[in-house]
Order: C-alpha cells, then structure tokens, then sequence
C-alpha cells in the first residue's frame, strides 16, 4: 500500500490528520533527518503530513514578552535573522554550528527539537534562554517547558494527536550573557559534548553572579540543565574556584553514552573543560560590551 | 648535488597546465558514469547479506521473497555455478555456499523493477544460521587454538608459493639484505616498537555500480561498470559465470574516484546472473551503507619495527614484520604474490646493510580488503617514521640529521634494488629543512612541527595504444584505460601534440571498448603515463613515419626529405611545398587505407630510480580536550619534468588531504565484526573546513623513468603525512600514539597518563 | 503515484513519481538529468547538491512533491546552449576537479554562495561549501576557483 | 554489544528468585513488552515487545527459551525474534544473584546482537537504545521486587 503525502494548508487540518491517524501520520519539517531514514526504511508511516504550507507555522516575532518563533523557521532563517541577532544571539550562535549550508537552509527549529537527536545543537542555547513550546491538537494547545519536553532517547513530549507550533522564548534579563561551545571531530557534527551557558548578572553585588543557566547536550540520553551545579552558585561570586567546582558538579550530573566518536568516560570529563570555557567566554563578553543588551 | 635548478627543455604542449580534456563533459554534467547510463527495461538488483561475521547456512528458504509482489528473481547460491572468484587468489564465491565468513557477507540476490521492493524483499528470506567462533585480530588467527576460515586453502587457484605457511595465512612475503641478526649483535642501540593501523574506505564519492543488458540473438553481453580494469574483470567474469570472454563487452565509462578500491568484481556476476534469466538489463549500485560494511578497505595492520644503529646514529639493522588483517578473503588483491606492494619499503628511504622483512596476509571473519593509494606503504610509513622519531629523541639528536645521516644515495642496494639511481633522497630533506626553516623555528606553546620522509617506484604492467587522423586532420588517441580523475588522459594528449609537433586543442581522445584490443594491465598502481605513455609515444612515432612516407608520395619527394612541422607535412628546405594533416586524411579515404597505427609497451622490471618525498606537518594541540589542530603543511617532492602542473599539484593536494584523514580521523570502527561507522556522518573524511595551508616544493633533478623524464606523483604524496603529524603532535605536547587514527580522546588519554608519570616520584 | 509539474532550468517538465518520491530520484530516474549525482543519500556528500528557489539544498532529502512550483537549477542548467559558465570554466583552469563526481553539487553549492554573498572570503568559502565532500582535489583548487570567480565579478 | 551491570535490592534472596523464577514476570519487566505466552513452563515462552526510538518503532515475536536455571543461584535466557520491516534482535541475558546479609545483589550480563536495516543504518541509535532499555529493565526488576511487601 504506497505511503500517502498530505499537504494540509491550515493547523486545523493538519491536527485532524494527527487525530485521525497518531504516529502514523507523521510530521515532517525540513526532513533533514527523517528523510535519510525513510530511505533507509527505518521508518515507515502510512502517512507523511507536510508542513511546509502551514502558515501559522512560519514567521519570528520579537514581541516585549520575549522572541516567538514558528516551527518550520529554518537555521538559516535563525541565524541571518536581525531579531533573534539583537534579542537571543545565543539562539543564532548554535544554529549557525547545525550540519551544513544545505542543512541549515532547509532544516527547521520544530523538527530539530522533535527528532532529539543526542548531540543536536539547538537545544542546550534554547534550555538557557529558558524556552518553552506550544503544542497543539484540534482539542487544545499546551505550553511545555522544554526542560519537561525532552522525554527521553529521541522521545518528546508531543501526544500523537499534538505537532509542535511555535517556540517561545521569554525577553533576557538585563546584561544576561551567553556562549555556546561545542566540541566534536568536525564542525558539521553532532557535538560529543555541547555547553551553552546563560550569566545573569546580580542587580546589586557586582561581582556576583545572580543567576548561571547550564544548558548540557550530548552527554546524556536527552539535553538537559545542570540543575545541581547551577544551584552551587547562584548568587555567589564567580572566581575560578567556583568556576572549576561548577564544572566538576555539571560533569557529575551527566550520563554520557560511548559511540565510535568518543568514550562516555570521555565525554564526561569534556564537560568539565567546556563549562569552564563557555562562563569564560559568557564573561569576556559581558565585559566587552558592558552591561548594555544581550 | 643541492637544489638542481635544471634548465628544462622548452616544450610547446608539455609542462603547460592544459585543461582537462573530459572537463568540460564534467563541469555540465554531461559525462557519464555507469549509474547515469539509463536503458529502458532496466531493473534492480539488491542483495541480502550476512548479519553474522562466521556461521553455518543450514537453511535457505526464498519462496516468501520471491512470491512477494513486484519480485522478479531471488537467486542463491544454489542457482549459480560454484565457482571462486577473485583478481589474483581466487577463493570468494560470488554468493556465500553454506558458509558466512564475514558480516556484510552476500547470501542472496532479489531483482525487482521498484528498488524498494528488491530492498524489502531480502527480509523476506528465511535464513537458519549455525553461529561459528569467529576470529577478528590477525594475531590471534594464527594461533593454533583459532578457527580455521578456509579449509580448502590449498587447491585455491592463485595461492602463492612463497615464505612459510602460518594458520590462516595465504601469503607470507619475505625481503632480505646482508644478516639482519648479526647487524643486531653490532648494534650500539636497539628500539623495538609496535604499532597498530586502523581500516580506512578509500571513500570515492561514486559507489560501485554494475549495468549488465544481454543482445537477444546475438547473445552479446554489454557491461558497464566502475571498474578500472576492464580486460581482467571480462576474462574474470567470463571465468566466473562460464561465458566465453568474447561474448562479453566492457564499455569503458567514466568513473567517480578510485584510488585503487575499484578494481575487483563485486557485484557483476550477480548482475549478469539476473539480466541473464530475466533478459532485461539489470542495475546494481551499493548504498554507502554497504560500501563502508563490505567493500573493500585499506587493510588494518599490526606492525612490530626493530631498529638497530651504532653510536654515530648509522642505522645497520632494521627487522620489520606486518601482519595485514586481511578480512574473510583474498580476492580482491592484484598483485601476484597476493600481498601488499608497500612491503618491500617497509624499512624506510634510508641505506640500511642489513634488513629483514616478514609481511604476513592473515584471513579474519571480517570486510576483506583491498588496495588503496600506496597500499602498505601508508601503514608502514606511519610506523617506520613514527619510530625514527623516537629513535632521535633517544639518542639526543635532531630528526632531520638522523635522516640525513641514513638516506638513501644514488647505487646504495635495498632489499630489491642492487643499487638505486636518480637519488634526490638528501635534497629533498634539505630543501623541506631549508623552507620551513627547521632548524630555527620558535616554538609556540602547545606547537609543534614533525617530519617524514618516503619512496615510491612507477607502476609496472603494459597497455595498447590506436592512433589514426580523423578526416578533419584532428590526431585521434583510442585507449581502454579509464582516467579515474588523474588526469592521465589529458597528460597523453599533451605527450602527442608534443612529439607530432601540432597544437594541443588538435588532439583528441576516445575510450574504447574490451573489443578494442585483446587486453592489458588497465588503470592503477601509477603506471598509466610511464607505460600508457610509452604505448602512446611509440603509435605517435609510427603514425609519424605514415604521414611523412604519405605525404612524399603525394608531393613526389622521398619519405625522409619529408618532416613535419606545426602541423603541416613540409618538404626539408622548400617548407612552401607542404600537406595540410587534413588534406592527406582526405587523399587516404579517397585511396581507401586508413591512417591508422597501433602500438603495444609493457614494463617488467621496476626502474632502479626512486621518487623520493618529504613531509613537514605543523600542529596546535588543545591540551583541554587533546583537539589536534593542523595549521600548516609543507610537502617536498622529487620531479623532474613536471608534464601539466595543476594537475601535479592536485595530485599532491589530494593524497596530502586523504593522510590528514588517515591520521587524524577516519577509522571504520568494528565491533565484533561489524562495521559501525556506517554512513559519513559517522565515518569522517576531511571536508572543506580541515584543509590547512599547503605549500608545495619541487625539488627537480634532471632524469626521471617515465616519458619526457617525468616522475611519478600519484602514490607519493600521501604515506609521509600520517607519520609527520604523529610526530608533530609528540614535538608539540610529548605524546606518543602509536595506534591510528589519533583522535583527541586518545591523545587527552596519554596525556593524563604523562601528567601522572610526571607526579609519581621517581622509582630511583 | 502522483504526476508532478517540476520546473527544472527554466523548462516546465511532468514526471511521474511516489507520492514521498525524493528530488533525487525524480530528477535522476523520472526526468532523466544524470547530472545530479548519488552518492551517499544521508545528506552528508553533497554530490546531490541542486539549487531549489535559488538555495542550495540536497536532493536526496528533498520531497520532489514539494518543489512543484519552485525554480530548480540543476548542474544541466548552468551553461546557455553549450558555453560553458564563468565558474565552470574556473574549475577547469583551477583544477577543482578530478574525477568529477563531486563536480556538479560542488559547482551548485558555489553557485548558490557567490548569490547570496558575491565576495566571500576564504572562511566564508569553507562554510558555504561545509556539506560538499570532494576525495580527489584536497580542496585547494575549489577555493582558488571560487575566489577568482568572486574577483571576476561574472 | 556488551552490557554489565548490578542491581542491590532490599530482599532476600529467596524473594528475589521467587520473583526470577516467574520468566512472565520477568520478561514483562522488558520495556516494551505487550504479551507473555509460555510455550513450554521454565523452558520456552513466546514474548511480544514493541519499542521505538523516536520515529522507528519496532515490533519484535521474540521466542525466549531459558538456557540454564539453578535455583537460588542463576538464570540464563536466550531471545530471538524478528521484524519483518527492521531487521532482528538476538539477545542472551545471564542474571547470578548473592546474598548481601539480610539483603541480596543480581549481577546481570547481556550481549544484543540486531540484524537487518536497524543493525547497520540504526546502529548508533539502537546501541544508544539498547542502554537505555536494559537500565530499564534493571530498574523495573528492582521496583517489581521490592514493590510486593
């Protein structure tokens, strides 16, 4: 029985396709991903269900409240993007470290997150911009944080009736700065351990930290915060003690896998050199532009 | 003799860098290859292959396959002859008979017109396995308590007689010079090391690819195929399916990279088997999936050095024994000795009286493997010079004096040559020290530089050659040797504009068929311009003769006061009296006889001139994440004639960049046999962004083996850039891996394990 | 099967393919434009580089559905009634060539670059072209083509 | 592909293997699991597992067959199954179990071998998977146990 292409135009008709059929109609995106396997018939739903025609899923809108970036928004749309240049440069940062040219001008932010690859590069910058998603079926729409998002090994929190809508992104603290490290064999790689670090200057005590945002991928089965290390320091001064024993707690939190890039051991102790790097590099940049805008 | 800046003789169409010939078909996308050639009719061929690395078929039921909508064959190994296949040694069936040697193995082939369904199909096929102990490291496949993986091996045609038989070992190569042990007893020093080469795919972008379509009356086989050697993989093939070679015809099609994997059957028996019981033509392309779990990759090897020298750092003795993981079968090897060519320079480009050298071809229930770019020498490059290395440190002294102490001189003797000539060894080390200022470069931190120095001969082997004048006056080459990217055919045209003293532009070149002639050698191991070119010069020369015997009869003068000059048959001192190429073509048709010549030339003995090529690699090492970084490559390389230049150096920046993969990153990662670095995400070749600066020298000497006293290049550009920044690397941070590729987690390893040695107090 | 109106270097084509059939193959097998080359069809080699609405994409994980009423140039589409290109002619004198094989994605994936940024510089060139991967050149002659492309402003 | 691990649980050993002995107990620890048949008591069972790793989902027949059992002591299982579209799993699975006091320790030992697509394209996700399905089950193993009083 050939598989079917759908090429619904509006969000209705789409979730009605979702509600019909679950898994079976499955979403695609850029397809960057999803297409390899389904050459390679690791895949084989009944339905693909594209949503390149959705309007409601395009378009980035910098609002006061913060940055809301459709699903099917490209890497190359992030990272050329003024907007996302001026209020989340971190955002722009890990989508220009995606894949290739060619990757980056048709892969889009929705399907990245959705495909959670271990080693993607989005989704540490967007756990330190404190993001979350809009997830909708015909029912309802949700907002998921994406700590709570990321389910599992290559599993989300998106229902079988639900398809990811839109990103939100809350406006950055004043003087917030962040990096985003990656370390890998080659830049188009998956990363073997990616940092993305957020510094939330303390209002009052200079020198002080008021808040550090962790944000680990690579080096566990989904990305996730460095929960634990962050709380070691939040409020506290930020001299390279603290810094060394926020890596060594970050790199303790994470449960790294072995592949034939490099050992989980390996992995591990990456996060440390990392996460010293990326507050570093956070730092180097707050002083350079003093404590103007992100 | 220094840097001979040798006055080059002026040439008109030699030495310029003449665009490539089949460029412009390339650059629009016009040319060729054997998937682009679309017959109606065509169907695919796909084959299921073994998921275990050894095992028993018991049991093979393919009648839910071939019942299976859209099916139109499935064949096994029961419904084809049983008959071994292979270039030299012939012990691979064509599908595997009761018994899988190796995960990727082929067991059965399905042919369907939808390739999904030839895909999906293999699944289909029931398969009872009896699992086999496997073996996957040489070393323990020659124990005695290791599985044997071919008991027949002794009635296999093309087994060679040489050295002694190990268990599971079908060649065991020996090279010997004066007493290596009594050297070993004179030695002041001696240094034994042991190092460890990983399996790497030679990664051409065009996967293998096979089109077989049968003429319905005359029973005429036309084969397209990505294969560099056409006459043997037709007599190969006629062998292996029981045709008789003539029936068979191999158009020669344009091919997508080679470097010395596309050279064995693979898929075209079946292909052939297929296109035969169905008679409709039949294509089979690999997916990269399978060309990186069951090509044919460059062999891992275990490679123990031992090097003996006196105080003065004279190396007197040096005993090299490699032990190739040859994987399940030996088939895909040409060379008859069915071992690897790089052996015979395992000692390295220095004068060494006394050396022994032992290389073993071991079977293991894993990919079998073949040749790629200066197969052997890469791996024993990176040892030998790795150890060199070592050696200076120990003794205290500069690794460039310790190679310039023992390089090779013009008449010094190795293991196969009684005294080498055309030595440029001393000069291209001078000249690689000299640009890169060796011996006063500052060293930033975590920098380093590291050298590395080799050899290469020209190819052997021989080739045909057609030449004739096309009506037009154009001069037409007609050869069967495919121009895997070398360029070769452009060079072959520049040769015969050359001597027949015509613009470029007025000679063109076609590629024939397998019916053109009756066979040769075909493309590899860089023999294509020493002995094509021969072939070629020696039609040039008798077409030559033709034309002025032609012309003087037309112009009513005797054939030697006739010369040929830019283009035109002139009469010796009255040049006004003269033939256009183009008229004297036109009087041939008319007086119907062709001007057409053929030649032959094969080359035996390897020429006693080496070519030599040094290496100097410069590195950042992150000591955080053991990251190597490469910011400069300086490669020194012995010429003479440079016959087109930018062909030249894309030859050097090609094998530069395929040892910066070798070394830094691309290993196909095994785990019990199996391959898991399946698709390029996960086996890593360098892309745009690894390349570093690369700065080419040219060191010219005067006389080289091949015509227009050029030298080889293909090979020689690529086995000194692995052990170079294996060296680099130790310069820059004092680590030492001896086991490829060197990832940064291997290098963050040894340096922890060099921070800790440091700690612990000393032992005295 | 799905009949699709495919817009391929200014001419309008039908071809018949799967409904989820990939560029690659429509081209390929469907239309017969072997230019386009399969290498990996993991979206890694680049080989299958063509330029959908101007934008270098990789056919091999590219709906063919999705590009009906888009502007699809394929390495066919470069040169005018037999002359070759400026950047085509570049590659040749260059050398950025061997056996070719990478040749037509890599000419695309140039194509694209020069159009979005006209003067890149070295750097700019190695990211533009960071999904082409080439065996035979060792890339020196690649950047070397482009960048004298860039100077010719053609 | 290799995997060790332990497992502490707060039981005595008697319960512990109670709760081994009971093969649909135990394999419906699998994740995935859907149905447990037993073919032959102690000896053969027939498991339905469906699983899936992000998109590719798979749905295995596999036939556990028990290799070895002593009591108190050890069990050893062996599974094979197929999928008509991925490919194949075949997986053997030893569990040796030792008193600690009042309280007892399972050392568990597994070798998945897959087959077919999901073992050459699939293998970094289904090595990846792999790991994550056997800590599940050790953990599942352990809740199970400890769960009954």
């Amino acid at each position: 029985m050939e598989r079917k292409l759908v090429r619904p135009h509006s969000m209705d008709e789409a979730l009605s396709q979702r509600e019909q059929h679950g898994m079976d109609a499955l979403p695609i995106a850029g397809g960057q991903s999803l297409l390899v396997m389904l050459r390679n018939k690791l895949i084989d739903p009944k339905i693909l269900l594209d949503l390149e025609s959705i309007g409601e899923l395009r378009g980035l809108q910098r609002q006061s409240s913060g940055v809301s970036i459709g699903a099917m928004t490209t890497f190359f749309d992030l990272l050329s993007s003024t907007d996302v240049q001026s209020a989340v440069p971190l955002l722009g940062q890990a989508a220009a470290k995606v894949g290739s040219t060619a990757i980056r001008n048709l892969g889009t932010i929705g399907g990245n997150l959705c495909h959670n690859e271990p080693g993607a590069d989005l989704p540490p910058a967007l756990l330190v911009l404190n993001a979350s998603v809009e997830l909708r079926s015909r029912k309802a729409t949700r907002k998921v944080t994406l700590t709570e998002f990321f389910r599992g090994f290559f599993e989300t929190a998106v229902a079988p009736e639900e398809i990811l809508s839109r990103v939100e992104i809350p406006i950055l603290p004043q003087g917030a700065r962040g990096a985003y490290i990656k370390h890998a064999i080659s830049p188009e790689d998956l990363a073997i351990a990616g940092v993305a670090v957020m510094l939330v200057p303390d209002e009052n005590k200079a020198d002080a930290v008021g808040e550090l945002r962790i944000g680990l991928g690579g080096v566990a089965p989904v990305p996730f915060r460095a929960a634990k290390a962050e709380a070691a320091v939040n409020g506290k001064v930020l001299n390279d003690d603290a810094i060394r024993a926020v890596a060594e707690i970050a790199a303790s939190e994470a449960e790294p896998m072995s592949d034939p890039h490099a050992s989980a051991d390996y992995r591990r102790k990456m996060i440390k050199v990392l996460v010293r790097r990326a507050i570093a590099a956070a730092m180097e940049r707050a002083e350079r532009n003093g404590h103007g805008k992100a | 003799m220094g840097n001979l800046k040798v006055k080059q003789p002026s040439y008109s169409s030699i030495g310029k860098s003449a665009p490539r010939i089949e460029g412009e078909k390339k650059v629009s996308g016009a040319a060729l290859y054997t998937a682009d050639h679309l017959l109606p009719g065509t169907v695919w061929g796909k084959v299921l292959r073994s998921p275990y690395a050894h095992a028993r078929i018991k049991r093979l039921d393919t009648e839910r396959a071939k019942a299976h909508p859209g099916v139109l064959a499935v064949l096994t190994a029961a419904d084809i002859p049983a008959v071994l296949t292979g270039r030299r040694l012939r012990d691979m069936p064509m599908l595997a008979r009761e018994r899988a040697r190796f995960i990727g193995e082929k067991i059965a082939v399905v042919a369907a017109a939808d390739r999904n369904v030839a895909e999906e199909a293999g699944q289909l096929i029931e398969v009872d396995y009896e699992e086999l102990t496997p073996v996957f490291d040489p070393l323990a496949a020659i124990t005695e308590g290791a599985p044997e993986l071919h008991e027949c091996l002794a009635e296999y045609q093309g087994l060679p007689q040489i050295g002694t038989r190990l268990k599971n070992t079908y060649s065991h190569e020996e090279w010997l010079l004066g007493d290596v042990e009594r050297g070993f007893r004179e030695s002041d020093h001696v240094f034994e090391d042991r190092f460890a080469t990983q399996h790497v795919h030679q990664s051409y972008l065009e996967p293998h690819s096979s089109l077989v379509s049968i003429e319905p009356d005359s029973g005429i086989i036309h084969v397209w195929v990505s294969n560099k050697v056409p006459y043997n993989t037709k007599n190969s093939l006629a062998d292996a399916v029981g045709v008789p070679p003539e029936k068979i015809v191999i158009h020669v099609s344009a091919i997508g990279g080679d470097f010395g994997g596309k050279g064995a059957l693979m898929d075209l028996p079946l292909c052939y088997f297929l296109a035969q019981r169905l008679n409709r033509p039949v294509r089979m392309i690999m997916t990269y999936t399978e060309e990186l779990t069951a090509a044919n990759p460059r062999h891992a090897a275990q490679i123990l050095v031992k090097t003996g020298l006196k105080k003065d750092g004279r190396i007197i003795a040096r005993q090299i024994k490699v032990y190739w993981n040859g994987g399940a079968y030996g088939a895909m090897k040409p060379i008859p000795t069915v071992n690897l060519p790089g052996a015979v320079k395992a000692a390295g480009s220095y004068f060494i009286p006394n050396v022994r050298v032992d290389s073993y071809a071991i079977y293991t229930n894993s990919v079998p493997c073949g040749h790629f770019r200066s197969p052997g020498l890469v791996q024993l490059a990176f040892a030998g010079e790795s150890q060199i290395d070592m050696i200076a440190e120990a003794l205290k002294m500069d690794p460039l004096h310790l190679r310039l102490r023992n390089a090779l001189k013009d008449g010094d003797p190795t293991v196969d040559q009684k005294g080498m000539v055309e030595v440029q060894c001393k000069e291209v080390l001078e000249a690689a020290a000299a640009v890169t200022k060796w011996k006063h470069f500052k060293k930033p931190a975590q920098v380093g530089r590291g050298m590395a120095l080799s050899y290469r001969h020209v190819g052997l082997g021989d080739a045909n050659a057609r030449m004739s004048v096309k009506p037009d006056g154009r001069i037409s080459i007609l050869t069967t040797y495919a121009d895997t990217g070398t360029g070769a055919h452009t060079i072959l045209c520049q040769m015969v504009a050359e001597v027949l003293d015509v613009p470029f532009n007025q000679v063109g070149l076609e590629v024939g068929t397998t019916d053109t002639f009756r066979s040769e050698s075909g493309t590899g191991a860089s023999r294509v311009t020493f002995v094509l070119g021969q072939a070629v010069l020696k039609a040039a020369a008798k077409l030559k003769s033709l034309l002025c015997e032609r012309a003087a009869a037309m112009l009513g003068v005797s054939s030697d006061q006739v010369i040929l000059k830019n283009g035109r048959l002139r009469v010796d001192q009255d040049s006004a009296r003269s033939l256009s190429l183009a008229e004297l073509a036109r009087a041939a048709t008319d007086k119907s006889f062709q001007l057409e010549v053929e030649s032959y030339h094969a080359e035996h003995e390897t020429p006693p001139e080496g070519v030599f090529a040094a290496c100097v690699a410069e590195v950042h090492v992150d000591v955080a994440t053991g990251q190597v970084t490469l910011r400069k490559l300086d490669t020194v390389h012995d010429v003479a004639t440079v016959l087109n230049p930018v062909g030249h150096q894309g030859q050097i920046d090609g094998g530069i960049m395929q040892g910066v993969g070798y070394v830094l990153m691309e290993e196909l990662a095994m785990e019990d046999g199996r391959v898991t670095t399946a698709n390029f995400g996960e086996y890593k070749i360098p892309n745009i962004q690894d390349t570093p600066l690369l700065k080419t020298t040219l060191v010219h000497s005067r006389e080289g083996a091949s015509p227009f006293q050029s030298k080889e290049i293909g090979e020689s550009a690529i086995s000194q850039v692995a052990p170079a920044i294996a060296n680099a690397i130790y310069d820059a941070v004092g680590v030492r891996v001896k086991d490829l590729p060197i990832t940064a987690e291997k290098v963050y390893r040894a340096l922890k394990e060099r921070r800790a040695e440091n700690q612990r107090p000393s032992s005295k | 099967m799905a009949k699709l109106k495919l817009e391929v270097n200014g001419e309008s084509l039908g071809v018949e393919a799967a409904e989820t059939a990939l560029l690659l193959d429509a081209l390929r097998e469907g239309l017969g434009l072997t230019g386009t080359k399969r290498g990996c069809e993991t979206s890694h080699c680049g080989a299958c580089t063509v330029l959908l609405g101007g934008v270098a994409v990789h056919s091999c994980v590219v709906l063919a559905a999705r590009c009906e009423g888009k502007e699809i140039t394929t390495v066919e589409g470069l040169s005018r009634d037999g002359e070759l290109n400026e950047l085509q002619r570049l590659f040749l004198k260059h050398g950025a060539l061997q056996c070719g094989y990478c040749t037509p994605g890599m000419l695309m994936a140039a194509t694209a670059l020069l159009r979005r940024n006209p003067k890149p510089s070295l750097e700019e060139i190695k990211v533009g072209l960071d999904g082409n991967l080439c065996r035979c050149t060792g890339y020196t002659g690649i950047f070397e083509a482009i960048q004298a492309c860039a100077l010719s402003g053609k | 592909m290799k995997f060790q691990g332990n497992l502490s649980i707060a039981r005595p050993v008697e319960k512990v293997w109670e709760f081994l002995w009971n093969i649909e107990k135990l394999t419906s620890c699998i994740p995935g699991c859907e149905s447990v048949k037993t073919i032959k008591e102690k000896e053969k069972y027939e498991l339905k597992v469906k699983d899936s790793v992000g998109p590719i989902t798979v749905h295995l027949e596999l036939l556990a067959e028990v290799k070895k059992l002593e009591p108190l002591k050890s069990i050893e299982i062996a599974m094979e199954g197929k999928d008509f579209k991925a490919g194949g799993v075949r997986q053997t699975m030893t569990l040796v179990l030792t008193a600690k006091g009042s309280e007892s320790e399972i050392d568990f030992e597994t070798d998945v071998n897959v087959f077919g697509r999901l073992g050459t394209l699939g293998y970094p996700f289904v090595k990846k998977k792999a790991e994550t399905v056997i800590n599940e089950f050790s953990e599942n193993v352990k809740s199970a146990i400890e769960a009954n009083g």
